[in-house]
């Protein structure tokens, strides 16, 4: 049995003008293994704080009830105070009988007896308690990020200028992400490529960044401070070290039928490729689906051009294991399949174009080498129609239930590059509203209908019909004229809606991250918490958690960094003990706690035990304390009871459930 | 001997309820288990077993002992009352009287349980003697006579009749309670009926179960030590089936309940089967599963017989043999061991 | 049952397996009892698979894993439901298991015989496997008797899942149809009762509860090394039948913890001694889960997260109970 | 205690940590009253309460057991509720199945803005259990004297 | 409550449709192949039923000028799909009119050349009970 002191706070009257503490203190002074009991003005007083320090050397307290405020309010105090105490801090409850009682509560008498109930509670709950400890883990001085776009590479430079080991694992042959593939960016219109490629160089050349391109995370292990992550560096089949990016061997390939990824598709690139002319590193691969050399046996072009012997046929994936402290995601997204969208004919038209492949026929790099031209016939447009929200904002199963929130901005800015290039090409968006909020938003999209005279029309398309001389006819509708509009058009462009990168999923799933039913990454609170996944020591960076555009994904990308970086300049993590606990002579084995954890904090080994005599290897639970925030799932989840929440217990519960019940 | 036409049954069962309380087999929802009689009950005498032996009459399945309340820091405790009024248990059959003669051993030797006496002194057996015996009978192994139980009174159903047969001292005292509703009656019809029963339990098929080598002449190393048991014992799902329908078993166990002001000390049937069984701060006597199926046969038929005269703490009444989930038994117990040489 | 008899010896003699578990002869012609054997002769000699063999053998193979070698174990349809759970629990070794699917003709109950007055049960002839299993004929004491097969069955076989075994490695003998009756048809029953009805329907059938634990005890799902009404851990170590509280608390939580995990397999109303309906418990929860989170049958597979242990994010709000009246 | 034989349902209110004991705290800070009959139990997270607490607080003597927890898609610990949530219907539905009445039990969403509905909800359900009365059909003789 | 509210519970009803869920983007209006000939266009159907404005609704030519090709329907964002609140319109109509708003002997005489086909299918497939 403890020997408890009962310290009971006045609060001013904010207490004890409802509740008679005298009374209280006076029955409660009768309840078993109560040693000591007492009122005060202000518990959380320096003095107040003192007559728990004296209490505990003069009656050797082992535990301590403090009926008072929240303990949202005052727990830590109390805590710290039983600490200095020579007291465990986690060997102190607070019965709340202000704001659960006096507060809420006119009847003196009532309160009274309920402040009592509640001072029972508690005790009983400290007859159970034990003292806890927090554990220790060590933190790895190292980061990684998945995902070599803006978001990425802005993590890794801010986590490395802080001094800090970062590698960034990139699945295409190139960083760059999205970003490389935008002509210009809003709303200040400077040539993507021109912010973006400093970056790149500055990321590749940082002696603390390590940069994995053409690899892809396999495996990860472990837990916040101490993950171990295999990397999977796919086959380049060109070697890194003796490559000198001279790109001869591009020229000579004779495979030259593939569409291009950079290039959505829109021309085609060799089979032994570098995505783009900016590339990094600027070394190629080759795609063995597309090389002839792996396809039929013959060719070797490339290596016989190749003055450097770069070119090897024989390499194989390599897998690299690396541990760290800290993950960010930063794997972005790509735009929605139009399949389902028959109205639009994007399929059937090849003048029917997606943003982000006008993105690509605007560059000088692009496709038609920046010229303005159908993709059909080539022919200079006379007219471009501007389809907003294809596929966002829909609840009907085809698109997406979100604002994608970039497309009004580049909308507004592609219609104003046309227009500024070619004045003789009429432009005409179709909205449903326009969502400017960003500085110096609305200004541009202002800018674009007063000033390059862009059309914008209040209503959606409904229907975009191939007509036989190669035009486009254009159904739509005007709200604000309540009119039905058909025009013809040349080209059109939709804004597609984006979603999350199709390998975060099983990325989220290694990480045991939580993600959404749209599959973007879910942050640990909405609010406050914007950049952290709830599984602790993954990140979260650019549009893998939301929609965003490159100014929010900068910044989202900083703030990741900061928290990381916040991360690995701990050397040790001391974990909240308040964990769960498996009792391992009662722990079936059976997995279900683990299936509701939301850390994946629960692992599972063979041990032998000692059951009572009988000596046996067992599959039994264990709760990784760095990892378990102690929310009880698990708990519940056990049909033994062999898990249990400290601080939290079965028989805390149920006691406090007797005493109030009693 | 009296009798009384069965019509009447519910006005003799009344009659005995005014003065003392009265247990009979009833009915409730499918299945025959004794219970405090009212008008309401649907009284079963045709079944031949009652799912629970009557043994709860007289050692219930859980009883409180004592009650402790609490008053502040103060502690006040008030032993629960013995039996102090005259029950009637009607309907107990040959093997369920023979059962309280080895609970008798158990809880009226020094020292004596006080609980177990009061109601043993209250408690007025009226007997049945078993006019159907059923596959599972063995009763007559134990020299158990099936067609003339002991108790305080004997009764007998044959035809639209009871015959009734005081015994002893608390029969004639109930017998003169409710003399109104019963006849005279000659023997002859009686003497018939035990005749047949007779003939009957010598057709049963466990009739001639031998128990040569248990008992108190057993070897109790070579049984104890047999190597049957490790196989015996494999598909025993460590229920208390067997030990809770049993009339004989007699192990308990002493707990608390918590009342919120207090506490409650109760004490409730136990099984042998469980592997918290006789559990102590030590640890566990018995670890395996394998021991304690030892330990309920061993117990059954040498260690009780060879601590009392031989008497064996099996009545032969089968329940165990009915209802086991898996089909084991104290009858497949003494069969292994006649076969595997009696060790 | 040569056929089994046979098999078995060839995978014993070819040492595939170690050792089988099947069913033993019993001494009364209907109390057969599971067993292991390792030899031909024991085979031969004590072998038997009938009608009466209902027990759902699934739950042995958590110790017959343990051991060395593979053990041949006979499962029918609705048990290879269990033993696929307990591969999902971690609590069984598939590799360890060489299982053979027999087929099924609805077991038998001699509860239910029984309660048909039959009495002084010596032999009941009719219920091998092999036969057409129409009409069982009954030697007592008191004359002989015949029933109808169908009568015979135990209240599963009446609302059977399926002849289809969902894992095993071999099927032989063949299977009949029995089901004759809706699943849900007793629980609808009841939920169509009112309150006080309920109450008191329970309060009656729980009432019989002597707290043997063969419901717990003989269940696939409850494999818990220990039992939480054995530990200490919730304060709820209990054996006493005191009131009508502790049952209730016992079979709901016994029902709640095997909810989703309890694949309707019926040995816990097989089992008890009183003859409660303790099935009327879990396939409740399985008429809710079904209900409330799309149809799920635990043991269909062995990978299924269960109903209790996944979400939707649109689940029903347990408002639900006291909307629906 | 009290003087009167006026009905005092004993109601226990499991809340989560981060929401709903919150928001009781802002029903308290704000002044909303309830009935003194309420008595918060604290819990990390709603998925915390095992129904065995549930049943073992009516067995004990409690009239009423109301469950608050975050909003779904607000769980501290992301998913917490919606176990929670299952696992509450389920035992809900049970009991009814039982012919426990309805009404004893109650779950609500209260996130630590809504010191009002937390309030509102608290009196509603004491309301509620009063209209029911003493539960008689859950609980433990031996706990009645 | 007031009549008309019950007319527009009766459409939501009817139709299955929540129209607070349109975020008028005017879809249906662009693709309605009948919107010439309409007075009420598809997309103000939806807001005539947010406000409660049957009877204007029920007055309107748009509601005989809809081809019930489903256009709408299939191609809204928001499963709003007008085209089934302007069924759920009509069949409001027709059941206040009762059976003595049409004969089917008088058919044949409404009918006229360019009367589309379509119409009449979706008629039939609509209104045979």
């Amino acid at each position: 049995m403890q020997r408890i002191g009962v310290f009971v706070c006045h609060c001013g009257s904010n207490i004890a003008a409802t509740v008679d503490v005298k009374k209280v203190v006076e029955i409660i002074s009768q309840e078993p293994s109560v040693v000591h009991c007492e009122d005060y003005q202000y518990m959380c007083s320096e003095a107040g704080q003192a007559k728990i320090l004296d209490a505990v050397k003069e009656k050797n307290l082992s535990g301590i009830v403090v009926c008072s405020c929240s303990p949202r309010m005052h727990e830590g105090t109390f805590r710290k105070a039983a600490e200095r105490a020579g007291l465990n801090p986690y060997m102190v409850e607070i019965a709340n009988i202000r704001e659960h009682c006096s507060w809420i509560h006119k009847d003196m008498e009532e309160a009274t007896e309920k402040a009592v109930i509640l001072a029972r509670a508690a005790i009983a709950k400290v007859n159970l308690n034990a003292p806890l400890f927090p554990g220790e883990s060590r933190v790895t001085k190292r980061a990684l990020v998945i995902g070599g776009g803006i978001a990425g590479i802005q993590t890794a430079l801010d986590i490395a200028d802080a001094g800090y080991e970062v590698d960034i694992v990139e699945k295409t042959p190139s960083i760059g992400g999205r970003m490389s593939q935008l002509d210009k960016t809003f709303p200040t219109l400077d040539c993507s490529a021109c912010i973006l490629t400093p970056k790149m160089v500055e990321a590749a050349a940082h002696e603390k960044i390590n940069i994995y391109t053409y690899s892809e995370v396999d495996k990860v292990t472990g837990f916040v401070g101490d993950f171990t992550v295999d990397i999977r560096k796919k086959a380049r089949s060109v070697d890194m070290d003796k490559c000198t990016g001279c790109g001869v061997c591009q020229e000579k390939c004779p495979s030259k039928k593939t569409p291009s990824e950079f290039n959505r598709g829109l021309n085609n690139r060799s089979a032994i490729y570098t995505p783009f002319a900016q590339a990094i590193p600027n070394v190629p691969v080759i795609d063995r689906d597309a090389c002839i050399k792996f396809k039929t046996g013959k060719c070797g072009l490339c290596e016989k051009v190749c003055q450097a012997g770069a070119i090897n046929y024989d390499q194989v994936d390599e897998i690299v294991t690396e541990k760290y402290g800290a993950i960010v995601v930063a794997t972005g997204f790509d735009t929605i399949k139009l399949d389902n969208y028959d109205e639009y004919a994007y399929n059937q038209s090849k003048d029917v174009i997606t943003s982000l492949e006008l993105e690509r026929v605007m560059n000088a790099a692009g496709p038609t080498k920046g010229h303005l031209e159908r993709l059909s016939d080539g022919k200079h447009p006379e007219h471009i129609v501007f389809v907003q929200c294809v596929g966002s904002r829909c609840n009907d199963n085809r698109g997406k239930s979100y604002c994608s929130k970039i497309c009004c901005m580049y909308t507004a800015k592609h219609a104003m590059l046309i227009r500024d290039k070619y004045p003789d090409v009429k432009v005409t968006v179709f909205y449903i509203d326009v969502r400017t909020p960003g500085k110096n938003f609305d200004e541009f999209y202002r800018r674009a209908v007063e000033e390059y005279g862009v059309n914008y029309i209040k209503g959606q398309v409904g229907k975009v019909a191939p007509q036989p001389d190669g035009s486009l006819l254009v159904q739509a509708s005007d709200l604000l004229d309540n009119k039905q509009i058909k025009m013809k058009a040349d080209m059109v462009v939709l804004a597609t809606a984006i979603e999350p990168e199709a390998s975060v999923r099983g990325i989220a799933t290694m990480l045991t991250a939580s993600i959404d039913t749209n599959n973007f990454l879910t942050e640990s609170h909405a609010k406050l918490r914007p950049v952290e996944s709830p599984t602790a020591g993954i990140f979260l960076s650019g549009v893998c958690q939301g929609p965003k555009d490159i100014p929010e994904t900068v910044a989202q990308a900083g703030a990741a960094a900061v928290k990381a970086i916040g991360l690995l300049a701990k050397d040790k993590l001391l974990t909240n003990p308040c964990t769960a606990k498996s009792d391992e002579l009662l722990c079936n084995g059976c997995s279900v706690c683990a299936n509701v954890c939301p850390y994946g904090a629960i692992s599972y080994e063979v041990v032998q035990v000692n059951d009572h005599g009988i000596r046996e290897d067992r599959r039994v639970a264990r709760v990784n304390n760095a990892l378990c925030q102690g929310c009880g799932a698990c708990t519940v989840a056990c049909p033994s009871g062999a898990m249990d929440l400290q601080g939290f217990s079965n028989r805390q519960i149920i006691a406090e459930v007797d005493a109030i019940c009693r | 001997m009296y009798k009384i036409n069965k019509e009447n049954l519910s006005a003799l069962f009344s009659c005995i309820a005014d003065a003392n309380e009265l247990y009979v087999p009833c009915n409730i929802n499918g299945s025959v288990n004794f219970a405090a009689w009212d008008e309401e009950q649907l009284v079963d005498l045709d079944t031949l077993k009652t799912v629970k032996s009557p043994k709860d009459a007289f050692f219930p399945q859980s009883e409180t002992l004592y009650s402790c309340k609490r008053n502040g820091k103060k502690l006040s405790i008030t032993p629960e009352e013995l039996q102090n009024k005259d029950f009637v248990v009607f309907g107990m059959k040959a093997c369920d009287v023979r059962g309280l003669a080895v609970l008798d051993k158990v809880f009226l030797v020094d020292p004596v349980d006080s609980y177990y006496k009061a109601r043993r002194e209250h408690g007025i057996i009226v007997s049945l003697a078993c006019s159907q015996p059923e596959e599972a009978c063995f009763c007559n192994v134990f020299g158990i006579d099936a067609s003339q139980p002991e108790g305080d009174v004997v009764v007998y159903m044959i035809g639209d009749e009871m015959y009734w047969n005081a015994v002893t001292e608390k029969g004639e005292k109930l017998t003169k309670q409710v003399a109104s509703l019963l006849t005279d009656a000659d023997e002859a019809k009686v003497e018939a009926q035990k005749a047949s029963i007779k003939e009957i339990v010598s057709r049963l098929p466990y009739s001639s179960l031998s128990l040569e080598g248990w008992g108190k002449d057993a070897v109790l190393l070579d049984k104890f030590n047999s190597p049957i048991w490790e196989e015996l014992y494999k598909p025993c799902l460590a229920c208390g089936t067997c030990t809770f329908v049993c009339p004989t078993c007699q192990c308990y166990d002493i707990k608390d309940y918590n009342t919120g002001n207090g506490v409650q000390r109760y004490r409730c049937w136990d099984s042998c089967m469980y592997s918290d069984f006789t559990m102590m701060a030590h640890g566990n006597n018995r670890t395996s599963q394998m021991q304690r199926y030892r330990q309920r046969f061993m117990h059954k038929l040498v260690y009780f017989p060879q601590n009392n005269d031989g008497m064996y703490s099996c009545v032969g009444c089968g329940r165990c043999v009915d209802k086991c989930p898996i089909g084991l038994n104290i009858v497949k117990v003494i069969k292994a061991f006649e076969k595997g040489g009696n060790r | 049952m040569q056929r089994l008899i046979d098999r078995a010896k060839e995978l014993l003699a070819s040492g595939e397996v170690a050792r089988v578990l099947g069913w033993k002869k019993g001494d009364l012609g209907f109390n057969p009892e599971p067993s292991y054997f390792e030899t031909a002769e024991s085979l031969d000699n004590d072998f038997v698979y009938d009608g009466f063999c209902g027990a759902n053998l699934s739950k042995y193979m958590i110790e017959a894993s343990k051991k060395d070698g593979k053990t041949l174990v006979f499962l029918k349809p609705c048990d290879t439901y269990s033993f696929n759970q307990l591969i999902k629990e971690h609590r069984v070794d598939r590799e360890k298991a060489y299982i053979i699917g027999v087929g099924c003709k609805g077991k038998l109950d001699i509860e239910a015989i029984k309660a048909m007055g039959v009495k002084g049960i010596l032999e009941v002839s009719g219920a091998d496997i092999n036969s057409d299993c129409e009409t069982l004929t009954v030697k007592t004491l008191y004359g002989d008797k015949e029933v109808s097969y169908n009568d015979a069955m135990l209240e599963r076989c009446h609302v059977c899942k399926g002849k289809e075994h969902q894992i095993c490695d071999e099927v032989m003998l063949d299977s009949r149809d029995t089901k004759d009756a809706e699943r849900f048809a007793e629980i609808e029953k009841i939920e169509a009762m009112s309150p006080m009805e309920k109450f008191e329907f329970f309060k009656k059938e729980l009432s019989k509860c002597i707290r043997c634990n063969a419901c717990r005890n003989v269940c696939p799902a409850c494999s818990c090394r220990k039992c939480v009404f054995d530990s200490n851990k919730f304060d709820e170590a209990t054996k006493a039948n005191v009131d009508s509280f502790e049952e209730k608390m016992f079979h709901i939580i016994r029902a709640f913890h095997v909810a989703g995990r309890c694949t309707d397999c019926g040995e816990c109303s097989r089992v008890c001694p009183q003859g409660i309906p303790l099935h009327l418990f879990n396939r409740k929860f399985i008429k809710d889960i079904d209900t409330f989170y799309g149809e799920f049958q635990a043991g269909e597979d062995s990978e299924t997260k269960g109903p209790l242990t996944a979400f939707t994010f649109d689940d029903v709000e347990p408002s639900i109970v006291t909307e629906r009246g | 205690m009290s003087m009167n034989n006026e009905f005092k349902p004993k109601i226990v209110a499991f809340c989560c940590n981060w929401c709903s004991y919150a928001g009781a705290d802002l029903a308290g800070s704000s002044r909303l009253q309830y009935p003194a009959d309420v008595k918060i139990i604290r819990v990390p997270c709603s998925c915390r309460v095992n129904p065995m607490f549930i049943l073992r607080a009516f067995e004990k003597g409690a009239d009423g057991v109301i469950m608050c927890g975050c909003h779904p898609g607000d769980c501290h610990y992301s998913t917490g509720n919606y176990y929670a949530r299952r696992r509450m219907t389920l035992l809900f539905s049970m009991l009814e199945y039982l012919g426990i009445e309805n009404g004893r039990t109650r779950v609500e969403w209260v996130s630590a803005a809504e010191g009002v509905k937390f309030s509102t909800t608290m009196n509603e359900f004491v309301d509620k259990i009063r209209s029911l009365g003493e539960n008689v059909r859950l609980g433990d003789l031996r706990c009645k004297d | 409550m007031s009549h008309g509210a019950n007319k527009a519970d009766k459409i939501k009803e009817i139709s299955g449709v929540n129209p607070l869920k349109c975020m008028k983007c005017g879809k249906c209006s662009a693709t309605c192949p009948a919107f010439d000939e309409m007075d009420i266009k598809p997309h103000q159907f939806v807001s005539y039923v947010v406000n409660d404005d049957i009877e204007a609704l029920a007055s309107s030519k748009s509601l005989w000028k809809c081809l019930s090709c489903f256009a709408c329907i299939e191609r809204c964002p928001r499963s709003v799909q007008p085209g089934k609140l302007i069924d759920a319109a009509r069949q409001l109509v027709v059941r206040e009119k009762g059976a003595d708003y049409l004969k089917a002997d008088e058919i044949p005489e409404l009918l006229d050349e360019e009367l589309p086909q379509q119409l009449l299918v979706s008629a039939f497939r609509r209104y045979r009970r």
